[in-house]
């Protein structure tokens, strides 16, 4: 993975309890000791339940949080100190998405008007967004002609499609996905997913997609690293770390999906009562 | 509860107190020479040098701080040249009657805030509420001067059935506590009452339903405990507005308490007793909002005992 | 194809719903459980608020013993529906016609006296947010034992000491110390634990759980549902279990009612409907979720659209601007008919093919 | 009654937005009463028939026109033969100037200090918060009162004392909003982006966090009426010969039982005034509720 667009290297991040609700001297370690690397159009996929340090990872990933320790660098090159007008130059390039769309927008502006002003902040010709005029781009995401709608007068999957056209208005070289989809009902979130992977096959741009939901994570992910108290405990093709996992975590996570039919649950069952007849 | 909570509130109080001392040591001064200001003005020039000698006012600031902070521990808060007194002294027998007509004040707030708090919530939407409301806002927006006037013409004046000014009998109480009660009631029944919906519209609030818990049960076992932790911050840190309404009240109602001292001190300049009043109500509201505080913790269990135990 | 002339047939000989034959009408509203008897019985429910529908003529029946999923995405009145059976509608929502049988008791002619009675005691409901749905300042036991000592008329001290038997049986470990914990000393999974032994305190029969595992992990999740399986094969308590994930339907449904906006648009036990989903809207669900152990890389199928709001609902069915099959007979309003075996739907072209 | 009944919408009207959108007899009326407060404060010299401090000994203490008194002096006079209606006019220019001027002065540092603590956080925060501590705990009457005592007594000073009356509202509240937004909402997403943090502050927080300092100003507004009023009431606040609502019924106060018209009709413009910024956002509060506005606007 030497052209690896993103590189996080034995990268921490590290809280220091404060007041009453950690005890004194305690450091939450949110994400201890964590190498990732991200190729240019590929999708990585993190994995883990809620306080395994997935969030923190994919705000260090995209440089809106400083490591304690370890190297984030993106091209090679690490990022700016946050807040500095270098760091504002950066975020063009690494994009991010978060789970609740209708947080992202400001609620008091039309969609186009805040894509139009993350292109102004970077001096963006408005016309020539990622896929052409503003129009397009709103037209390439499914939001046709909704442009000059407020954000209350929209669906949540058409929000989130509004950030995603804002992200791609700026044409950037990755987009943190932070349980993009995790919100939706399960019809949109379907639509969203085939749309993020369209997205992908035309810009080529990467995505660190961060969920819960395993099956999600390996529907998108072309590799997956799954998360256990702030560390990796099982990268690999996804593929494979669902075919056959080695970690204990890992199967432990897969053991407790739901079954996908009726038909599966009582064929799983009857293999537990098996395997446990056998010990 | 934790000693580090205990501890924090504490030092929290202990801030405030050395901002309020030097707040009032700036300001003093900031106004000009307190020997000037202290000592009448045809005080010859080689006095006012002695003056300024023995008050330290020839030293550095920072001394003098110290200087003053020290005299404040041994209680030396200066001299009122009115009353040709230490002020701590005037102050303090001053302090009785205030107490008698804010604590009034103050049950009355309780009771009638609370209460008609309370009573709104439970009756939402129905005349009661809509009456209780409107009573709030006419009594938060009224000067209690002028409700203390009020008050003087028709029950002292026309229908002479209570006395207008002056301390005795309780008869005397009534009008000024009624007065200085009424806007602090109105504050207290208005957030009482926001709270108490608030809490009704939690999650737990449906639990207790589904659970089949009768209602006065639901009020008073799962409502209430929870509307109560605000309920009682709010009537302590707004004690501020008790006793700032106690120095208007009582000059009108010629109250010879704190309030009526600092205002005719004010009046005359009398700046150590003024000082010492400033101080003295500064405690106050330190010492009242460090209760509250640990009230607040004492109520809250989210509070009291540390988080984070176990997991699923 | 075969299947919709099936359907027609099926529709000629039966009709539409009432599936399963009406309880006897009981006299005074006594309750005359019978074991043919189900233990809920909801009939033409309508829910609404100003001017708009949220629940529309919705019926279903729960036996004893059996897990009902109602199955749908977030605004389909999945939720009211069930505050609806506990009689927990709050203003300005409320019921606006239909009838709701707790084992031959019509719940909606009840007083308010009579139906708190029966809350806690005949039917007992778990919420999605159990850390949000636990009283904050007072220790879980407590809170356990306060349903025993309302119903039961138990002294608080005996209370306990059951409502620390039941925390020990739904899995807590430690049961007498975590009874003095506050619900923010607790994990969302323990939380949801001591919700169930809430519900389960007076044996009730019939247990609402409203999205009970969807704020959890997935191992929790698993944890949760194992208990509460578990539990239910004891007690033979029946359950209405609300969820939009279908996974869960497949883990612990028997039968399963599908709402969209609204109104139930496919019914049938758990298996014909994942071998055969007869509504377009089903199917839908079916094609776009997603399972770690089966899919693929590759695009969904799935549904464009989004669900209308109630106040915005197209004229007949409602699923018809996101429907693949959708023509001019659409227009009117397909019924809920019976289909083969005890599988419904209520669409013109049920289980035809795309 | 019927007054309370208008301003509280019952959910079964929120379905009807014709409804609603018209405005309560209530509010008309409290807003006429503004209205007129404000006409008559920029025109006063106009309005007025008589200035001020223009004495008629021969007119000593006349009751109102309607009680019987002379019909030039609509209101009567007072003690020094003033007319009390143009005395009630200017009164109420110079309490409405303070109170204008003094919302405006600690709404702005308020929410400039918000900003700058919600911004830079650490000591910067904590030093404005512990201000506003300070503030908080401090009965602010008394606060003004020492300075009125040190310092003496002008005009200038007492306006900038009053302004700072409740500036640690508007500083918490926009502290909090500010971190709210920043923590995880659009501010946060924006700054992702790369817009500039000023920009941010400017273009997008300030025009989202307003509807809530506009209620805050209709809270602040009343509160610093009534502490003029109080000070002055007390005779440290504005001085004669220029007057104010409370200075007026400070001095109708001695003749209360005798000439209750001296002081009575300042009384009621203050109650007034502050009852009809007091509904009004109220009012404006229930409008700008997000959780009660309707989906489509």
């Amino acid at each position: 993975m030497s052209n690896a667009v993103l590189a996080l290297q034995d990268v921490s991040r590290h809280y220091r309890g404060k007041g009453g609700l950690l005890r004194k001297g305690d450091t939450l370690r949110a994400v201890d000791g964590v190498d990732v690397t991200l190729a240019p159009g590929e999708t990585l996929g993190i994995v883990g339940e809620s306080g395994s340090g997935k969030s923190t990872l994919g705000r260090l990933a995209a440089g809106i949080e400083p490591p304690s320790a370890g190297n984030v660098t993106f091209k090679g090159k690490p990022y700016a100190p946050i807040g500095s007008s270098a760091w504002r130059r950066q975020r063009r390039d690494v994009q991010v998405v978060f789970q609740n769309p209708s947080q992202a927008l400001d609620p008091r502006l039309s969609i186009a008007d805040q894509i139009r002003g993350a292109m102004e902040a970077h001096r963006l010709d408005t016309g020539k967004s990622g896929a052409g005029s503003l129009d397009a781009l709103l037209a390439r995401v499914g939001l046709e002609g909704l442009g000059r709608r407020y954000p209350h007068q929209l669906s949540g999957g058409q929000l989130q499609r509004a950030v995603i056209a804002r992200a791609l208005s700026l044409s950037p070289d990755v987009i943190v996905c932070d349980e993009a989809v995790s919100a939706l009902d399960v019809s949109v979130q379907a639509q969203i997913l085939n749309l993020l992977q369209d997205l992908q096959a035309e810009f080529s741009v990467a995505y660190l997609f961060i969920s819960h939901d395993l099956g999600v994570v390996r529907h998108v992910s072309h590799r997956i690293a799954v998360m256990q108290h702030g560390r990796i405990v099982e990268a690999g093709p996804a593929g494979d770390v669902f075919a056959s996992p080695r970690n204990s975590y890992t199967k432990a996570l897969i053991a407790a999906l739901p079954a996908a039919s009726p038909s599966a649950r009582r064929a799983r069952d009857a293999k537990r009562r098996l395997d446990f007849a056998k010990v | 509860m934790s000693l580090r909570f205990v501890l924090g509130k504490l030092l929290r109080a202990l801030l405030t107190l050395v901002l309020a001392v030097t707040f009032v040591f700036v300001v003093l001064r900031m106004s000009g020479d307190p020997v000037t200001q202290m000592l009448p003005d045809d005080t010859p020039a080689s006095v006012v040098a002695d003056y300024r000698q023995m008050w330290g006012l020839d030293r550095p600031l920072p001394e003098q701080y110290a200087r003053y902070v020290a005299g404040i521990l041994h209680g030396d808060f200066g001299f009122s040249f009115r009353d040709d007194r230490p002020a701590l002294d005037v102050v303090l027998e001053r302090v009785p009657l205030s107490l008698e007509l804010g604590l009034t004040a103050l049950a009355l707030t309780i009771v009638l805030g609370i209460g008609g708090g309370i009573l709104a919530a439970l009756k939402r939407g129905t005349s009661v509420d809509h009456a209780t409301m409107a009573m709030t806002i006419m009594g938060h927006s009224m000067p209690n001067f002028f409700l203390g006037i009020l008050l003087i013409l028709l029950f002292a004046m026309t229908w002479r059935i209570l006395p207008s000014s002056g301390v005795g009998t309780w008869k005397h109480l009534i009008l000024p506590a009624v007065t200085l009660g009424t806007s602090y009631a109105a504050t207290v029944a208005r957030f009482t009452r926001s709270s108490l919906l608030e809490v009704l519209n939690q999650p737990f609030m449906r639990t207790a339903r589904a659970k089949g818990v009768p209602f006065r049960r639901r009020i008073l076992g799962h409502a209430l405990p929870n509307a109560g932790i605000p309920i009682v911050t709010v009537v302590g840190l707004r004690l501020g507005a008790l006793i700032g309404g106690a120095v208007v009240v009582e000059p009108v109602f010629a109250w010879p308490g704190v309030g009526q001292l600092l205002v005719n001190a004010v009046a005359f300049r009398d700046l150590a007793i003024v000082q010492t009043i400033v101080l003295l109500i500064a405690v106050t509201m330190v010492v009242v909002n460090f209760m509250v505080d640990i009230t607040y913790g004492w109520l809250d269990p989210r509070i009291r005992v540390d988080s984070g135990e176990a997991t699923a | 194809m075969t299947v919709s002339v099936l359907t027609r047939k099926g529709a000629g000989s039966t009709g539409a719903l009432p599936v399963q034959p009406r309880p006897v009408e009981s006299r005074g509203g006594t309750a005359r459980a019978t074991a043919a008897e189900p233990v809920l019985a909801i009939e033409s429910l309508t829910i609404g608020t100003g001017a708009v529908d949220l629940v529309i003529d919705v019926s279903f029946q729960v036996a004893p013993g059996e897990t009902l999923c109602l199955v749908g995405e977030s605004g389909c009145g999945k939720s009211l529906t069930c505050l609806a059976a506990m009689g927990l509608l709050a203003e300005p929502v409320r019921r606006r016609a239909g009838s709701v049988r707790l084992a031959g008791t019509e719940l909606t002619s009840l007083g308010d006296r009579r139906l708190r009675e029966i809350r806690g005691r005949d039917m007992a409901m778990i919420f999605q947010d159990p850390v949000a749905s636990l009283n904050p300042v007072q220790r879980v036991g407590r809170q356990v034992a306060e349903a025993l000592v309302v119903h039961e008329g138990l002294s608080m001290r005996s209370a306990m000491r059951r409502a620390i038997e039941l925390l020990d049986r739904v899995g807590i470990a430690r049961p007498d110390e975590r009874a003095n914990a506050y619900p923010h000393q607790l994990s969302g999974g323990m939380c949801q634990r001591v919700m169930i032994a809430m519900a389960l305190a007076c044996r009730p029969k019939l247990i609402v759980a409203d999205e009970a595992t969807t704020a959890l992990d997935v191992t929790t999740q698993a944890q949760i549902l194992k208990l509460m399986k578990t539990l239910q094969d004891e007690t033979g308590t029946a359950m209405i279990f609300v969820t939009h994930d279908l996974s869960v339907v497949a883990e612990i449904a028997d039968r399963v009612a599908v709402m969209y906006s609204g109104r139930i648009v496919e019914t049938g036990p758990v298996d014909a409907l994942f071998d055969h989903p007869a509504h377009p809207y089903t199917r839908g669900l079916m094609d776009c979720r997603l399972h770690a152990l089966s899919a693929a890389n590759g695009r969904l199928a799935a549904i464009g659209g989004t669900v209308p709001r109630p106040a915005a609902r197209p004229i007949g069915c409602a699923f018809r601007p996101r429907c693949p099959r959708a023509d001019a007979r659409c227009e009117t309003l397909p019924e809920l008919r019976r289909l083969f075996g005890a599988q419904t739907a209520a669409c013109h072209f049920p289980g035809a093919a795309r | 009654m019927s007054s309370t009944h208008a301003e509280t919408v019952s959910p079964a009207k929120a379905d009807a937005p014709r409804r609603r959108r018209r405005m309560p007899l209530v509010m008309v009326l409290c807003s006429g009463w503004l209205v007129l407060c404000v006409v008559l404060a920029i025109g006063a010299d106009l309005i007025a028939p008589y200035g001020y401090a223009e004495q008629s000994l021969l007119h000593r203490l006349k009751p109102p026109a309607f009680l019987g008194g002379d019909p030039a002096y609509l209101l009567g006079t007072d003690g020094l033969g003033r007319d009390v209606l143009s005395r009630l006019i200017f009164a109420m220019r110079t309490s409405i100037l303070i109170a204008f001027c003094g919302t405006l002065i600690g709404s702005t540092i308020g929410t400039i200090l918000g900003f700058l603590a919600a911004h830079f956080r650490g000591w910067v925060e904590d030093a404005v918060m512990l201000m506003v501590d300070f503030q908080a705990a401090m009965p602010f009457l008394i606060i003004a009162l020492a300075i009125l005592a040190f310092f003496g007594n002008s005009f200038g000073l007492f306006l900038v004392v009053v302004g700072f009356h409740g500036w640690e509202v508007y500083a918490r509240l926009t502290r909090g909003l500010v971190l709210q937004a920043n923590a995880q909402g659009y501010a946060f997403a924006i700054r992702t982006l790369g817009v500039h943090p000023l920009r941010i502050y400017v273009r997008h927080v300030l025009p989202n966090i307003l509807s809530v300092l506009v209620v805050q100003v209709t809270l602040n507004f009343p509160e610093i009426i009534l502490l003029e009023t109080s000070l002055s009431f007390l005779g440290l606040g504005v001085q004669p010969p220029q007057t104010s609502l409370g200075l007026m019924l400070g001095e109708g106060r001695n003749y209360i039982a005798t000439a209750w018209w001296m002081a009575i009709p300042a009384g009621v413009a203050i109650f007034l005034t502050t009852l009809s910024v007091s509904l009004l956002g109220d009012w404006l509060r229930d409008r700008l509720d997000p959780t009660l506005r309707t989906a489509q606007q």
